[in-house]
């Protein structure tokens, strides 16, 4: 009934495969074609993930795990690929977000001597992405884990005439390697403690049948430190702002789709061992509201467009953590689905505009773009209401449901419930900022600059992104959970014993959910009020 | 008396012969060098053929289970060690006669007598080494020294040829004096200069039984004087320095066969019965000449003073083989075949470096000879490797057997100190090679001619031979020495 | 009779003087009678030692010692003179020009 | 006796040592290639021993024949798991040495069967199962290796030439006195001698006697390695070495020591193992981190590759002393894998000197644009050298780290800091010389890699990735006979290796 169950390795193999193609051959075609192949190949993987995808979300097929090939039989490592309802949701963002910034990305790319090698990374980034996300096993996960952080470093790093880019693609990659040295130590134990890699059902499922909550401290606090360097948390945050040396493009993947979110993905698939211990979880939300916190006060004074983006996500990704810490496992993977689409949204826009305005990217210099650029200005309005989180907007319902989750834990999660509010005060308040700055007021562009919309290549995946990221939050609404029904199979057994009261689902049954709402929705608007009170008057 | 066994000494016979006639050819003819070649080849292979004898008989020995023969009324024997010593002598005698050509060819007249020396302290030595008594031991021991003395001045041109002789000829005489005073003591205790006087011994000691202890020191500083071992080593360095380029290499290896086998006989004979008393202090000899051989060779600037301390460490690493005892026997031949020959041969390359009477041989000498002369180069180098005990050379394998021997007897702590001291050494063998391979020539380079004499190359195939076949596959020489030593 | 330890004391001495000439002093002629008197402390002994034990070898030993320091006369003495010839001079202090 | 295949294999390359040196001098056009294609043979003989070698413990291919009976002597020869990924090793980068050496202009000829004798050396050291005949080899060897540096090395080449030989000789010395002492001791026992691997296993050796032996044969192996404190002679060696020679050194002559560990301290000395493994551990520690965290402040590019030897091999230490099947597996994949990336690396810095003259990253400066496929490749090597998973290099780490954190778990985290160290000192060297605009007006016109060169690196570029993806290959190959080591120690020894079974809580 799943014909595609054995092809599933072809998700990895066709970026793969194009990326190895484009690296040999790409050189040899005329543009727009390696970047034309390129998203061929993810949007390939893409379908292929669709088809398999949907005979999972109807129940027609059970989650499966296919093997690929042995890699050091003596700690049980092995390529095999775990197929089911999160990796299926982690690989379908992915190819999807992928490929619309593939697609813009020709657009973008246009007239680099190395176009062709840009393709060549933007592929072997979704390979590495999805060998992550796909793998049941930890030896396969760190492949794609380090992978992606090389492909971070060949991305960021890709104007390497630049002295800045190159040093941020290396800074990218050693503040990877310090939290990857903490993953490695994780995988010690869970080699020592499990006797293999695999991520069997005991690891994922049962693990208090081996270990016990002090050693599974261990491995959930390092596994936090790793994922606190792929997912820029603090105090691993300092690489994300520097990568902004890469092409845009670039960070929309990294920073929207991929790489960042990998650690909030390690701590999902992990959530067993998490629940297994004490304060893992606690931990896990307060380094996650703290980095909401800081990063959004540090985004509120940034001129640079991608940099306050930049902060942006790596405030948003302390939202998925303070999710995930509150056992709200859903909400993390639904907002870091809605996140990833309005957050490439955001970052491709910046990129337009940034084309558009010949490179330039301090704010200051920008104002009154919206005639000029119409498309971008519309997507880009999009978006920032959906990251501010403003109703019907993506990101209305699933911040909402993060600060249910952090609500309904009582205790001291109410504090960090106070925290992430304030950070969707603020939230909504600098992309507002960003917003007025760039599209309001009068032009205070450089003499002699002439900003132009960007071609259909571009503005096309603007467009889409926007309707995901006006439109995704209905996937998941507290009346119509179509997500968590989704997701249960993976997160049901999970029961943090320590954590005081039931996770919030019934909460949208009483007022109590609606009122959280209200107020989640108010903090927003007296957010993009304030922005609008202080930054439209002035200008 | 009925043991008139001529074949017992028939290499040395021959060897006297053969001088004797060339000096009556020498002298009534005057013929050119290359007509003696033919004398002196026909002399040599008849002292093979002599040897050949020799060596046969004593095989039908061994398979009847004897280990040799006491001939001349108890004066000489033929067992293994002699035969095997006296094939070492007899190769370096070749070999030394091959590399000493281009100097006869120099020395014009008196190169008849040079030939007539050499076979005439070959044979001293060999019947040093075939003496089952330590009178005719002595005669040996003077045949063979005072031939040397005479052959160190043989290239009368060179200053320091003069003072050599000198030195060689007083410290060797005063070194002959303190051996035969040895065998006094040796008679005046026990009654007898037989070798084996003390195995026989039937207890009436004469004077008193301090004379035998002082007997045993004598004879044994006797013999360490002519192997060169510390503390007795001051004249080697200068002697072989000054002595006549082409000739040296056979004196100093022919002199130390002789010397080490007469002690093997004396240590391991005479006074196998003190063995508790002698071995620590030879041990400990053993140890200093190999420390202070190493040491004093670092800082040398001469390739043949190097050689000159070299040999004091080599003697030492001989001694610590014959402070083993017995069983040690076979490692020490080994070991003095294998490494006189690359002796001879690194003083026949030093000669042709130099030039074939040279006195001394300056290492900037070397610089760059790779490129003017490889064959000279890898000879020497192979020989340097050899020496240093390099694995793969039959330098290893000497060095291994003795050291397997002291082991077994306890004497871990000279062997470790040997090792230790080896590892320096490669300082100052490597430096050759060094100056020969990595430095280029400069102006205090000498002028090499670019390819050796025909001879020369003879002897360098031989000693490079010698060295990398013996140490990749020991067995047929190891085998040879085995088979008649028992 | 007197028993043979006064000559072989006697021979001792002799022995100790001779080496010890050999080696303090620096003419090479004196030197080189040095290695004479120590030839014949050896001698001495053998012929001591010798009549006390009652056998000939001693006695015959003195002659092979006495054959073989007739030859080292003679060399000896050859070696000398070619160095005085050349230097003028006996004396090894002169002989130094190699040192290391 | 079956065809003695080891026998050949260590024959061939002196054979052709040999034949490239009847070579006419003055047709120079012919030593390269007639020396290259010579040296492909071994290659494939020794791809006849991996096809026909078997996994199981024990030796394969053995010959024996008496060489001095009276001492125990035997050319006996043999080799295992751990002996066939080196031989392999050795002839693959052999080769690739030679063919990227044309640049040497005095006397190729000696050059090149300098290279080949090393390469028969090497074969002999890893298939010796006779302790005289190892000593042989392992000594020999230093005599072409001193000759590459010192004859074609650079400014320095002299001093580096001696204190590689002094170092290496003055450990073999002390081992010498191990081998002896140990072939008294059977002596002593069975009233016969021998140097017999096979023999000497047998031996009881009292526990006192096994910490000196353990003590003499380490610190020789420690040298070779180099393990840290006694490694200071590997930087000088390799900075002044010709390409060829500093691509064997590391690539293969660096493994003697760990391969000796294996093959004789563990096996033979297994009390004294156990007890002062702790202090092998500390040191290979220490060599990890120190190694590292001198890479980083170097200003020379070959001195920094150099260094980072000194902390991979660190990581082969690590794991071998660990006693899990995954550490000494680890550790005998390590060797191979470093042997490669390192050796690769290696290539590229001597290419580079080739063309710029000089090794200091400060001369050097946004290559990657005059020469885009060089940087590639070196940057591929670089990844492979960090241990990125998915490249050779890795695989090797992660069986040590994993297999020694089960014995010895502080070590095994401080260890893995040098993964992280590994990326900051070779990614910062990758920037200083590659990125960024070429400022500097002599790299402005470097050629890039010609189509020779990059030959070159295609059979590396394979290894890196097969191993890196695939390294069952060996893995098979190795385990039974690392597991043989371990089950041989926990015979003797009262250590027992952790197991790790699904579902049982372990402490």
């Amino acid at each position: 009934m799943d014909l595609l169950a054995d092809y599933l390795w072809l998700i990895i193999a066709l970026p793969l495969a194009g990326a190895v193609a484009l690296h040999f051959g790409g050189k040899f075609l005329p543009e727009p074609l390696p970047g034309i192949a390129a998203a061929g190949a993810i949007g390939t993987a893409f379908l292929i993930a669709a088809a398999a995808f949907v005979p999972l979300a109807t129940g027609d097929a059970e989650p499966h795990v296919l093997m690929l090939w042995d890699w050091m039989p003596g700690l049980g490592a092995a390529f095999e690929i775990r197929w089911d309802q999160l990796s299926a949701l982690m690989t379908l963002i992915i190819t999807g977000v992928g490929t619309l910034i593939h697609i813009y990305s020709i657009g973008y790319m246009h007239g680099d001597p190395r176009f062709s090698r840009f393709f060549t990374y933007l592929n072997l980034f979704a390979a590495s992405m999805l060998t992550l996300v796909l793998a049941n096993n930890y030896a396969m996960m760190f492949v794609g884990w380090e992978l992606v952080g090389l492909c971070s470093y060949l991305l960021i790093s890709f104007w390497f005439t630049r002295p800045s880019a190159a040093a941020a693609g290396k800074k990218a990659f050693v503040v990877n390697r310090i939290g990857d040295f903490a993953f490695i130590v994780g995988l010690m134990l869970i080699f020592t403690q499990f006797g293999s890699l695999t991520m069997s059902e005991t690891v994922l499922v049962h693990p208090g049948e081996v270990l016990s909550p002090g050693t599974a401290t261990a491995i959930a606090i390092l596994f936090l430190i790793g994922a606190a360097g792929k997912s820029a948390q603090i105090p691993l945050y300092v690489w994300l702002p520097d990568a902004m040396e890469g092409p845009t493009p670039v960070s929309a993947l990294i920073h929207a789709a991929t790489m960042v979110t990998a650690g909030v993905y390690l701590i999902a698939r992990n959530a067993a061992i998490f629940e297994l211990s004490p304060v893992a979880l606690p931990i896990v939300a307060t380094v996650g509201a703290a980095t909401a916190l800081v990063a959004a006060l540090i985004a509120v004074g940034q001129n640079d467009i991608k940099k306050v983006l930049a902060y942006s996500t790596v405030s948003q990704l302390g939202y998925m953590f303070l999710a995930i810490g509150s056992a709200g496992y859903v909400a993390g993977v639904f907002h870091l689905m809605t996140h990833a689409f309005f957050k490439a949204l955001l970052f491709l826009g910046a990129g337009s505009v940034i084309h558009g305005m010949h490179e330039e990217q301090d704010m200051r210099k920008m104002g009154g773009l919206r005639k000029a650029m119409p498309i971008t200005h519309a997507t880009m309005l999009v978006a920032t209401l959906a990251i501010a989180g403003i109703f019907p907007f993506a990101g209305f319902f699933s911040k909402d449901e993060i600060l249910a989750a952090a609500f309904a834990n009582g205790g001291y999660y109410l504090v960090l419930w106070g925290v992430g509010l304030f950070t969707a005060f603020l939230t909504a308040f600098y992309m507002t900022r960003q917003y007025i700055m760039v599209f309001w007021g009068k032009p205070r562009w450089v003499e002699g600059l002439t900003p132009h919309e960007s071609s259909l290549w571009m503005t096309v995946p603007l467009m889409v992104l926007a309707v995901l990221s006006a439109g995704a939050g209905f996937l998941n609404t507290p009346q119509l959970h179509t997500l968590e029904d989704y997701l249960e199979p993976v997160f049901e057994a999970l029961n943090p014993a320590h954590l005081e009261s039931e996770l919030p689902r019934i909460l949208g049954m009483d007022g109590l959910a609606f009122g959280l709402a209200i107020v989640s929705l108010g903090v927003a608007v007296i957010g993009i009020g304030s922005a609008l009170f202080v930054y439209a008057r002035s200008s | 008396m009925s043991d008139l066994i001529w074949s017992a000494i028939a290499p040395e016979i021959l060897l006297v012969i053969v001088a004797a006639l060339v000096l009556v050819v020498e002298v009534w003819k005057r013929p050119p060098l290359k007509s003696m070649a033919l004398l002196i080849g026909a002399g040599l292979a008849g002292t093979w053929a002599a040897w050949f004898l020799q060596f046969s008989r004593l095989q039908d020995l061994v398979e009847l289970g004897s280990p040799g023969a006491l001939a001349f009324n108890g004066m000489v024997v033929s067992d293994g060690t002699s035969v095997i010593a006296e094939l070492i002598l007899l190769v370096i005698l070749t070999l030394g006669v091959a590399l000493a050509w281009p100097m006869l060819a120099e020395i014009g007249q008196r190169s008849a007598e040079t030939l007539v020396l050499m076979f005439l302290a070959t044979s001293g030595f060999m019947f040093l080494v075939a003496s089952a008594n330590l009178v005719m031991a002595f005669i040996g021991l003077e045949v063979g020294s005072i031939s040397l003395y005479v052959l160190a001045a043989v290239a009368r041109k060179s200053r320091l040829a003069d003072e050599a002789a000198m030195k060689y000829f007083l410290l060797g005489s005063f070194a002959s004096a303190v051996f035969i005073y040895g065998v006094a003591l040796l008679y005046a205790g026990s009654g007898s200069v037989s070798i084996d006087a003390l195995a026989v011994f039937n207890g009436r000691i004469i004077v008193s039984p301090g004379v035998l202890y002082v007997s045993m020191a004598m004879l044994v500083v006797g013999v360490l004087f002519k192997v060169t071992a510390a503390p007795f080593h001051a004249w080697a360095p200068d002697v072989y320095q000054g002595s006549a380029a082409g000739v040296v290499g056979f004196m100093a290896a022919s002199a130390k066969v002789g010397g080490f086998v007469a002690l093997v006989r004396i240590v391991g004979i005479t006074f196998v019965r003190f063995s508790v008393d002698w071995r620590p202090a030879l041990a400990a000899i053993a140890a200093l000449s190999i420390v202070l051989g190493t040491l004093l060779a670092l800082s040398q600037t001469d390739f043949r003073r190097m050689l000159a301390y070299s040999g004091v460490a080599h003697a030492g690493f001989i001694l610590v083989g014959v402070a083993a005892g017995r069983s040690a026997t076979e490692s020490i031949l080994f070991y003095l075949a294998v490494y006189t020959v690359q002796l001879v041969a690194a003083f026949g390359i030093a000669a042709m470096v130099s030039g074939p009477t040279s006195s001394g041989s300056p290492f900037s000498s070397y610089k760059g000879l790779a490129s003017r002369s490889p064959l000279m180069a890898a000879g020497l180098a192979v020989t340097m490797l050899g020496m240093s005990g390099m694995p793969i050379t039959s330098g290893f394998i000497g060095k291994l057997g003795v050291f397997r021997s002291a082991w077994a007897q306890g004497l871990e702590w000279v062997v470790v100190v040997a090792l230790v001291a080896s590892v320096a050494a490669f300082f100052f063998y490597l430096r050759v090679i060094v100056d020969m391979y990595m430095r280029d020539a400069d102006e205090d380079t000498a002028d090499v001619p670019d390819e050796p004499p025909v001879a020369g190359r003879l002897a360098i195939a031989v000693a490079v031979v010698i060295t990398i076949l013996f140490g990749l596959y020991p067995a047929p020489l190891l085998d040879l020495i085995r088979n008649v030593v028992s | 009779m007197a028993g043979p330890t006064p000559y072989m004391a006697l021979a001792f001495i002799l022995f100790v003087i001779g080496a010890t000439g050999l080696l303090t002093r620096r003419n090479a002629l004196i030197m080189f009678m040095s290695v004479e008197l120590m030839l014949n402390a050896v001698n001495l002994t053998f012929v001591a030692a010798g009549r006390a034990i009652g056998n000939f070898t001693g006695q015959i030993s003195v002659f092979f010692v006495l054959v073989v320091a007739a030859a080292e006369v003679v060399i000896g003495l050859a070696i000398i003179v070619a160095v005085f010839q050349k230097r003028n001079s006996a004396s090894v202090d002169e002989l130094s020009e190699m040192k290391g | 006796m079956d065809f003695p295949m080891l026998s050949v294999l260590i024959l061939v390359p002196v054979l052709a040592a040999v034949i490239v040196m009847v070579l006419p001098a003055n047709r120079t056009e012919l030593h390269l290639p007639v020396a290259l294609v010579l040296s492909l043979l071994p290659v494939g003989l020794a791809g006849v021993l991996f096809a026909r070698f078997e996994s199981a413990a024990g030796f394969q291919f053995v010959e024996q024949a008496a060489l001095i009976e009276r001492w125990g002597i035997s050319w006996h020869l043999g080799i295992d798991g751990i002996a066939l990924p080196l031989i392999l090793l050795t002839t693959v980068l052999v080769p690739i040495s030679i063919a990227a050496s044309t640049s040497i202009a005095k006397s190729p000829q000696l050059f090149l069967a300098m290279v080949l004798l090393l390469e028969a050396g090497l074969i002999g050291v890893f298939s010796a199962l006779d302790l005289i005949v190892f000593f042989v080899f392992f000594e020999a060897i230093l005599i072409p290796m001193y000759f590459i540096i010192g004859i074609w090395g650079s400014e320095n080449r002299i001093y580096a030439a001696i204190k590689f030989f002094l170092y290496t000789a003055f450990g073999s010395a002390l081992m010498l006195a191990g081998i002896i002492a140990l072939s008294v001791l059977q002596q002593q026992k069975t009233g016969f001698a021998s140097f017999d691997y096979n023999e000497l296993l047998t031996l009881e050796i009292a526990p006192g006697t096994q910490a000196w032996l353990f003590a003499v044969f380490g610190i020789a192996f420690a040298i070779k390695v180099p393990m840290f404190p006694v490694h200071t002679w590997l930087p000088d060696a390799h900075v002044q070495a010709p390409t060829a020679g500093s691509v064997l050194l590391a690539g293969v002559m660096l493994k003697l020591g760990t391969y000796g560990f294996l093959r004789f301290n563990l096996p033979l000395f297994p009390d004294a193992a156990v007890k002062y493994a702790p202090v092998v551990a500390t040191l290979a520690v220490i060599g990890i981190v120190y190694g590292a965290a001198v890479a980083i402040v170097q200003t020379d590019l070959k001195k920094l590759v150099a260094y980072s030897s000194v902390s991979h091999l660190g990581f082969i230490m690590l794991g071998i002393v660990a006693f899990t099947q995954s550490g000494l597996d680890g550790g005998v994949i390590q060797m191979v894998n470093h042997g490669i990336t390192t050796g690769a690396l290696f290539l590229l810095v001597g290419m580079l000197y080739e063309r710029r003259h000089t090794k200091l990253i400060a001369d050097f400066g946004g290559l990657q644009k005059t020469m885009p496929i060089f940087a590639g490749v070196f940057l591929f090597s670089t990844f492979a050298s960090i241990g990125l998973p998915g490249l050779n290099g890795f695989v090797g780490e992660f069986l040590v780290l994993v297999g020694s954190y089960a014995t010895r778990p502080v070590f095994a985290i401080i260890a893995t800091a040098g993964v992280v160290l590994a990326a900051i000192y070779l990614l910062w060297a990758y920037e200083r010389v590659f990125t960024g605009e070429p400022d500097k007006p002599e790299n402005v016109n470097v050629p890039d890699l010609n189509l020779r060169e990059t030959l070159i690196f295609v059979p590396l570029i394979i290894l890196i990735l097969t191993l890196g993806l695939y390294p069952k290959v060996l893995l098979n190959r190795i385990e039974p006979s690392t597991a043989a080591i371990i089950d041989r120690i926990e015979a003797t020894t009262d250590f027992v290796e952790p197991t790790f079974v699904i579902g049982e809580p372990s402490e």
